[in-house]
């Protein structure tokens, strides 16, 4: 189960490469954190699963393979893989294709399109992710503010691996840096640099134990940076609108269009990087406290909320 | 040539998949992932090359490192359980 | 023959979407089948990523490159479908992060992630409640 | 053109240890056979490709990338493995630590992944 969620991503990653900047972003998040956040979920809830009787799966299988039949059925109206006058291909995208260059400056046409001509749908994804790591404090904050002081340091046996990481961890920083920055020419951006940052800080917490990794970063400057980079990027769009032209149209930022259009895309790639990185420690820590405090509730063997559902049953 | 190292790493891969699949034990499997992982990392810059466009080198790098995260993860949750057992519900 | 030809030139011309359909389908039957919800979250993550490869497909034109403008270069991929997948992705490990933190609480409260478990809990608990307002 | 063919025997070389790696996890009878397999010529393979692609490359911002790379798998393929082989040593060398047979076959039940000694 574990391996089989890592090889299918891989394996989706290979499907993908022709689009230089989604294989980035597959490779940091689907391989990287999402694993982590299901390795996280599963040694919380432990691995134990239950057998179900084989009828409730046939009847599943006779349902998905009727609806795949079907789909398949309407596939064979599709335009063929690869052609040129597909109906996706023919509207907008050829005129991204020979302007972006001229209007945004940017050789990247993934970024330009992303940052300049779609900013507000990317405005509103990043606010999503925003809300995402919101809730997750929600649901899960609560708990993980009281086991601030453990020196519990899980893998404190692996004296090779604690080097190793040592060493790499600044390099993993400095090349998420360059990614951010070098959006613009090649492929990456402020979501591929977030998640790179973000996994350089949870490489750091789990060799180190969470009590030292908040001492690095601690969980409110974590909070902090995640309102930050919304601010900046709606910020930019203000700035735009107070110089009066549109909200998010960049060419007013500077005397000259273009020069204003790569401040602009610079600026909401920043923001997009500080949010999308302290979202995905915020909801790492999160989860990692929530497993610790776990561990210590078992180790004191008073599981706190185990009382409590016992009580719910008894009581009512 | 590229095209004969391509599909010499994904014969590679094939085979690490099917360990990775049959492999008896926990590590059995992720050796066999975190071989997976080395030889995407391989395909994706051979692959770079085939195409004439070695942009995606960046691609490749950032793999290796999530190769390695990855690794350090399972280790990390499945190892050294304080707990002793990772379920020990029921 | 002309048959033959026909359905093997209609494969081609559709085996991206074939692919996409199968892996979809995966997807669909662990969710459906499979009362541990996070095996549901995985089969989830398995629709989301045949989804993101559906449009990665789209884009995709034959003999173009990667859309990066570079000497030399004629024609480009469609990088509109990029834009979006690449959002998608980033947003989909959020709404998975929820799904998961969602199911950490759950565990917390009924200790079990089991579907059917959850299920017996809830209906015992509302039995109880019955009873009591009964009284 | 010597560069070239000096290239291509790497790449050739490179490949044929990968799938030597591959027969090797595939066929070995046990686990620290099979990491000595994979670990070794892992390595050894991925230096093979990435000095040949260098080659290929020539002088330029590619090579200093393929570099970076190399000395990332260099520092965490054996980094990794080593972590690997002594977790599985460590919970090898108790047969029954923290598996009470009770345990090991609920775990076998459930998906099989535990190694069951």
């Amino acid at each position: 189960m574990l391996s089989g969620i890592y090889g299918l991503l891989s394996a989706t990653l290979f499907v993908v490469l022709d689009a230089v900047d989604v294989a980035f972003t597959e490779a940091a998040v689907g391989a990287g954190i999402s694993t982590l956040l299901m390795l996280t979920t599963l040694s919380i809830t432990g691995r134990y699963e239950i057998q179900r009787p084989k009828i409730q799966s046939q009847i599943a299988l006779v349902l998905t393979t009727i609806t795949g039949a079907l789909l398949i059925y309407g596939t064979l109206d599709m335009p063929y893989f690869g052609s040129t006058d597909s109906p996706a291909n023919a509207h907008v995208a050829d005129y991204y294709l020979s302007n972006a260059l001229g209007q945004t400056g940017v050789p990247n046409f993934v970024t330009a399109v992303l940052a300049s001509y779609r900013g507000y749908d990317t405005f509103g994804e990043l606010v999503v992710i925003f809300t995402a790591g919101v809730s997750v404090l929600a649901l899960l904050g609560t708990v993980s503010d009281k086991t601030m002081s453990d020196d519990h340091q899980p893998m404190h046996q692996h004296l090779i691996l604690r080097v190793t990481s040592k060493m790499l961890i600044p390099v993993i920083m400095v090349f998420g840096l360059y990614v951010q920055f070098h959006g613009d020419f090649g492929p990456g951006g402020g979501f591929q640099a977030g998640v790179i940052f973000a996994a350089a800080i949870i490489l750091y917490c789990m060799l180190f134990g969470l009590g030292v990794a908040k001492e690095v970063i601690s969980l409110g400057m974590v909070r902090f940076c995640a309102a930050l980079g919304v601010l900046l990027y709606g910020a930019v769009g203000v700035v735009s609108m107070l110089k009066g032209e549109a909200f998010l149209n960049y060419s007013v930022l500077a005397s000259d269009a273009l020069v204003g259009q790569h401040i602009g895309i610079i600026v909401i790639e920043l923001g997009v990087g500080i949010t999308v990185a302290a979202v995905m420690i915020s909801v790492f820590f999160t989860f990692t406290g929530s497993a610790e405090e776990d561990d210590s509730a078992f180790d004191a063997s008073s599981p706190s909320d185990a009382t409590e559902s016992n009580s719910k049953q008894v009581s009512q | 040539m590229f095209t004969a190292a391509i599909i010499a790493i994904l014969v590679t891969m094939v085979l690490a998949l099917t360990r990775a699949i049959l492999g008896p034990s926990l590590y059995d499997r992720i050796l066999a992932v975190n071989m997976f992982g080395t030889k995407t990392v391989l395909g994706i810059a051979v692959v770079g090359f085939l195409m004439g466009r070695p942009d995606f080198l960046d691609i490749a790098l950032i793999y290796a490192l999530m190769n390695f995260i990855g690794v350090i993860a399972i280790l990390r949750f499945f190892e050294y359980d304080p707990r002793g057992t990772t379920n020990h519900d029921r | 023959m002309s048959f033959d030809s026909s359905f093997l030139e209609t494969f081609f011309g559709l085996y991206n979407d074939w692919i996409v359909v199968a892996l979809m389908m995966c997807g669909f039957f662990i969710v459906i089948a499979d009362g541990n919800l996070i095996k549901k979250v995985v089969g989830l993550t398995l629709f989301q990523t045949s989804v993101f490869i559906l449009y990665i497909s789209m884009a995709k034109i034959l003999g173009a490159s990667a859309p990066i403008a570079a000497e030399g270069i004629e024609s480009y991929s469609n990088p509109l479908p990029h834009v979006l997948i690449l959002t998608a992705i980033v947003v989909s490990i959020s709404t998975t992060a929820v799904a998961l933190a969602l199911i950490i609480r759950i565990k917390k409260a009924y200790h079990t992630v089991e579907e059917d478990e959850i299920q017996r809990w809830d209906v015992r608990i509302h039995r109880s409640d019955k009873r009591a307002k009964v009284r | 053109m010597i560069i070239d063919a000096i290239s291509w025997f790497c790449l050739m070389l490179g490949c044929f240890f990968c799938f030597s790696g591959g027969v090797g996890i595939l066929r070995f009878p046990d686990f620290f056979t099979r990491m000595h397999a994979a670990s070794v010529t892992d390595s050894l393979g991925a230096i093979l490709i990435l000095v040949g692609l260098m080659f290929q490359a020539g002088l330029t911002l590619v090579t200093v990338k393929l570099a970076f790379i190399l000395l990332f798998l260099l520092l965490t393929g054996p980094a990794s493995s080593h972590a690997m082989a002594k977790a599985a040593l460590h919970s090898g060398h108790k047969p029954m630590n923290s598996n009470t047979s009770d345990d090991a076959a609920k775990n076998s039940a459930s998906g099989g992944d535990v190694s069951n000694p």
